[in-house]
């Protein structure tokens, strides 16, 4: 499977990404720069966890009016599957790609721990490793993760099943609505969430359980 | 001829933080009177934290050489081989006076000033700890300060992109009204691929990089090394305001600049910035350097030389370049968005000279404002020492369950969670113990290599011994990176002291780098960096002696490392190291009684040496299932923070030969807590016999309770209770922005 | 010409900020304050000069980069009117 | 009555979002716009009726909470007079 991650200015989880996306797929994925107008083709786009421009103005804000997310937008609507993960999610939602915000945590502090997250929809592209339901432990790294939207695109998210990720047993970190963790469109090729899989692949991390998620984007592609 | 429009009188000198002695070596070295600009350069040069005059006499005693130390103290940072051509940078820095102003601004300025102190050498930063004292919990503005300065702390450090894995947190009065803030940050480099400050050869484009100059912190530097009072007030202007994300990119120009080659010198602007930076790099190399303000990207309008001179805006760079690469380097810094201006050359006269709109400024002798920078041998006193103190003067609790519960959920001694869960501790992949266990672990690339930092000294021992309470905070540095299976490479220092001009401050200073410097050597263990921080007083009244150790440690194989955690039942509990019961000094006594007395327990670097070394070489043959070296607080406080990591209980013995309390809770050195396998015990009693090094079985892991000797069963509910409970509710009160 | 834009959540949409100022208000012993909103300032230098494109300037700005409007209004105000 | 506080970064203070902003609006073709500042804008509702004792009322809340005037300035204004 081919990849590629976007840098932004201020982007700090995209070596973990990239990292973490060779490990799994086997193939090294391309690091295309924010300001790049044209991405290569690619079966996965990555947006990765960071404070793009340091989260200034709002989470995402300013890296979704970035040159080459005319091109994201262009990959998602032929079908390319695009991932968001953590400020990427934040992206998404501010690029339109993606409903809702994501907001400051309602405790108002940065929050870095393993929460356990459970698949409420194990038929995408991106859980279909994982089994319905199953709950996984994953970490969260993010002071703006609180997931808004109001009642009716929630309630067209939850009757769609586009909500794909939920934070289990008590274990919500932001005060996020429904408990929501991740989410996708209606299409089901673009999927944003703040937790990060790719720091839970191998055995240092204390778990593996995040590559089901990369191992399914790579199945669903073959 | 330059310009000299104003007047130097007694009282501008005195608001320079200068002695008139010092105004008068200044006259004595350029013969003439110097200029405003003048003046705030030599009081930038020349002041404490800058100069380091009240304690360079004695830093000189440290050892700071060893088999693996590629370079010691005099750069950025330290440098230390790890072998496979890879070297690990560290230093750790103060920004302590800042962070009790504005505790956010302040820590996350410390802690961008720590990292751009490691990747200017060419590494990238793979790992930030940090070392924070506050004033009592019910003061007014504690909480203020604990909540701005980790969220400072956190902020930075998130959003820059770096793991922050460790540190300590503690609370004393004596830091009422002055917070410690140290941070520390490592970063590897590929060992041929240091960059160092020391400019080389003449007439080399001198460029500045990074984010522009505004008028942030001018008198920063003096503000560091003086004293509080009333008047902190209107020192409030000086606050620097960190950015981040543009540390974040002058990270990745800088190191994607060094990989070009375009560098020949490189130094950041730290505490008086342009004018030490520039100084140091021409001073280093035999080289002049020579300026033009007008040059200097500048985010306000109309500064003067002088304020240029003594800005302290965050997130800049200067680097000698080389001039065929210029364009190159340029494009670089181009394309990550920030400024890049040619400010200078070198020159071959040693003059140190600055022009502002045509006008030269300042025009002085380069080596003299460095090399010529008073040096005091200040009056010191010796502490006086304590009377030692008899077990038999302790009272014993009347319920040591009770107590135990009390012990573990103090402010000193509860859970750091509510702190460390503020920090990204797991970005970059790599971290294989986070912060809560002894020393955290990070591996080096693929693996399997990994290392192990820990930040450690208890100021209370240092208070009431400084040699020894010096000795202690070395000793435990080296045996936190023990207890997870490293071998101790090297150490940083941050020395937190209050005013050197009283003697007996001067005499605790003194005392503890003794002490530093003698286990340091006993354990081969050289400081390769450090900071000293001094004027830490309030009205008159200093902090306890806070000499804070940073050390590093090596793993060859990260398969081998050991937690502090108990991980199944059925585990046996012993305990290597001597335990005599020693409770002057300890947390017993401190917090439960009330009481500060007596001596420090003492440390016998051999014996610290020789446990230690056993502990590693059984956690190399993989023997050990967990490990915890016993501290603050004592071996039962030791066992029940294993039994709260791992979920798991465990039945211990009551000694025969000690009273209760004084086992339970004296802080004895050169001891850990481990458990194996039943099977095992034998064969590793054997071993520890052969090497001299007591050992002995005290219990067996399992269930959910503690259960000491024929004592009630404590269940590890109520003890976590204790000590997860106390920081999160004591957190919950308000946080009043201007309690003072 | 210098503008001020307001930015405030839209009602209905939680504020998170603005809940925990209360809170703290509550127990610092303000009692008499409800309901506190945190929004953003910004303060914009504007080379147009003339009142009515500055205006859609600003309307624009706003739209595509101040303001989520999905959960924000915005409001502009010109200092000197 | 109903109040605004509105807090702004000192003159001189860094205000790096203001500056990520005007880079990015230049980005996006608004090369007009110069001299961003970004600040923040409370909106209070509090029970107290009489203005001068709601003045201050507000000033303590700004300087014990909403604002911090190290590197901060506020001002308060009512929304009727
Ligand atoms: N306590 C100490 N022990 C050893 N070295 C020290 C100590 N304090 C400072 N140094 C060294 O002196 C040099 C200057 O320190 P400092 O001024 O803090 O560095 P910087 O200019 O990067 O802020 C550094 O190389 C530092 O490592
Ligand atoms: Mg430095």
């Amino acid at each position: 499977m081919k990849s590629a991650v976007i840098v932004f200015p201020g982007s700090n989880r995209e070596r973990d990404m990239l990292s973490a996306l060779e490990k799994i797929t086997g193939t090294k994925p391309v690091a295309v720069w924010h300001a790049d107008k044209e991405l290569p083709k690619v079966d996965l786009v990555v947006l990765p966890g960071g404070f793009s421009y340091g989260d200034y103005l709002r989470t995402g804000a300013i890296a979704a009016r970035a040159a080459i997310m005319d091109d994201v937008r262009k990959k998602a609507a032929d079908g390319v599957h695009v991932l968001g993960v953590c400020n990427g999610f934040q992206i998404l939602c501010e690029a339109g790609l993606l409903p809702g915000v994501l907001m400051r945590n309602s405790h108002l502090k940065f929050v870095c721990r393993h929460v356990k997250l459970e698949v409420a929809n194990a038929k995408t592209a991106f859980t279909r490793k994982y089994k319905q339901g199953e709950v996984w432990r994953c970490p969260v790294a993010h002071g703006d993760g609180n997931y808004f939207a109001d009642a009716e695109t929630l309630a067209r998210l939850e009757g769609e099943n586009r909500v794909v990720f939920r934070y289990a047993e008590g274990t919500n970190p932001n005060g996020s609505l429904n408990d929501i963790a991740g989410i996708m469109n209606e299409r089901g090729n673009v999927m944003g969430l703040m937790p990060h899989p790719e720091n839970e692949i191998e055995d240092l991390n204390g778990g593996i359980e995040g590559r089901a998620l990369f191992e399914s984007v790579l199945e669903a592609v073959a | 001829m330059i310009a000299n429009d104003v007047k130097i009188t007694p009282k501008l000198v005195a608001e320079h933080g200068l002695k008139p002695d010092e105004y008068q070596r200044i006259l004595d070295l350029i013969g003439r009177e110097p200029t405003l600009t003048e003046l705030g350069i030599f009081s930038a040069m020349w002041n404490e934290h800058c100069s380091y005059k009240s304690s360079k006499k004695w830093l000189r005693t440290l050892p700071t050489t060893g088999p693996r130390v590629i370079c010691g103290p005099g750069e950025n940072a330290g440098v230390v081989d790890i072998g496979d051509g890879q070297a690990i940078i560290f230093k750790m820095e103060s920004h302590n006076h800042p962070s009790y102003i504005e505790p956010y601004q302040g820590a996350a300025t410390g802690v961008g000033g720590i990292l751009r102190d490691v990747f200017t050498m060419g590494a990238r930063p793979i790992a930030a700890l940090n070392a924070l004292r506050f004033g009592a919990p019910e003061h007014p503005r504690t909480r203020h300060v604990v909540s701005g300065v980790v969220a400072g702390v956190g902020g930075y450090g998130n959003s820059f992109g770096v793991p922050t894995i460790g540190g300590e947190v503690n609370f004393d009065e004596s830091y009422n009204g002055n917070c410690l803030v140290n941070a520390f940050a490592a970063g590897l480099a590929d060992a041929d691929k240091i960059f160092y400050s020391q400019a080389k050869g003449v007439g080399l484009p001198i460029v500045y990089l990074g984010s522009k100059t505004g008028r942030d912190g001018i008198h920063g530097a003096t503000m560091a090394s003086a004293e509080f009072d009333k008047d902190t007030e209107e020192k409030r202007p000086t606050v620097q305001i960190g950015d981040p994300f543009s540390e974040k990119l002058l990270l990745e120009a800088c190191l994607e600049l060094m990989a070009t080659g375009a560098v020949i010198a490189i130094q950041d602007m730290g505490a008086a910035g342009l004018t030490c930076s520039a100084v140091e790099m021409g001073a280093k190399g035999d080289l002049g350097v020579e300026l033009d303000l007008d040059k200097v990207p500048c985010r306000e309008e109309g500064m003067t030389a002088y304020e240029m001179m003594l800005s302290e805006s965050q997130e800049r760079m200067l680097m000698v370049l080389d001039p065929a690469k210029e364009k190159q380097a340029e494009a670089v810094f181009r394309k990550w968005g920030l400024d890049f201006a040619v400010i200078g050359y070198t020159t071959d006269d040693l003059r140190f000279r600055i022009k502002r709109h045509g006008e030269v400024m300042a025009d002085l002798p380069i080596k003299e404002l460095g090399d010529q920078a008073p040096e005091y041998d200040r009056p010191w006193i010796a502490t006086p020492k304590a009377a030692a103190l008899a077990t038999s003067d302790v009272p014993a609790p009347n319920d040591i369950a009770d107590t135990l519960v009390k012990i573990v959920g103090l402010p000193d001694m509860a859970s750091r969670r509510w702190v460390w869960e503020q920090y990204d501790h797991l970005i970059q992949g790599n971290t294989a113990i986070g912060p809560g266990g002894d020393a955290a672990v990070i591996r080096i690339g693929e693996g399997p290599k990994a290392l192990a930092f820990t930040l450690d000294v208890s100021p209370r021992y240092c208070a009431a011994d400084p040699v020894e309470g010096g000795k202690q905070a070395v000793a435990e540095c080296w045996r936190n990176l023990t207890a997870v299976g490293a071998e101790p490479l090297a150490i940083t220092d941050n020395l937190n002291f209050g005013n050197p001009e009283k003697p007996e401050i001067m005499g605790q200073f003194v005392g503890c780098i003794q002490g530093i410097g003698e286990a340091a050597r006993a354990l081969d263990f050289p400081v390769v960096s450090g900071n000293v921080s001094l004027y830490n007083e309030t009205n008159g009244k200093g902090i306890l002696p806070t000499p804070a150790i940073g050390g590093v440690g090596l793993l060859p194989d990260i398969a081998k490392r050991v937690t502090v955690a108990f991980k199944k039942a059925g585990d046996a509990i012993l305990v290597i190291g001597e335990t005599k019961g020693h409770l002057g000094q300890s947390i017993y006594l401190r917090d439960i009684l009330k009481r500060r007395e007596g001596t420090p327990p003492p440390v016998d670097l051999a014996i610290e040496r020789r446990n230690g070394d056993f502990v590693r070489s059984e956690i190399r043959a993989g023997a050990l299932t967990a490990v915890h070296d016993a501290s603050d607080g004592g071996l039962l406080v030791a066992l029940a923070e294993m039994a709260m990591a791992g979920g798991v209980g465990a039945r211990i013995e009551a000694p025969r030969d000690l009273p209760l309390h004084a086992w339970a809770f004296g802080e004895d050195q050169a001891r850990y807590v481990i458990t194996l396998p039943d099977a095992m015990v034998k064969p590793l009693l054997d071993r520890a016999a052969r090497a001299g090094v007591p050992a002995s079985r005290i219990g067996t892991t399992g269930g959910d309770e503690l259960t000491l000797g024929s004592g009630a069963p404590i269940s590890l509910k109520r003890l976590k209770a204790a000590h997860d409970g106390w920081f999160p509710t004591y957190m919950a009160g308000p946080d009043v922005m201007d309690a003072q | 010409m210098k503008a001020r834009i307001k930015v405030m959540l839209k009602n209905g949409v939680l504020d998170p900020q603005g809940k925990a100022i209360e809170g703290a208000l509550g127990a610092l012993g303000f009692p008499g304050v409800a309901a506190v909103r945190q929004g953003k300032l910004f303060e914009v230098e504007l080379a147009e000069k003339d009142p009515a494109k500055a205006r859609a300037a600003l309307d624009e700005i706003s739209k595509k980069l101040l303001a989520n409007t999905v959960i924000e209004n915005y409001a502009i105000e010109f200092d000197e009117k």
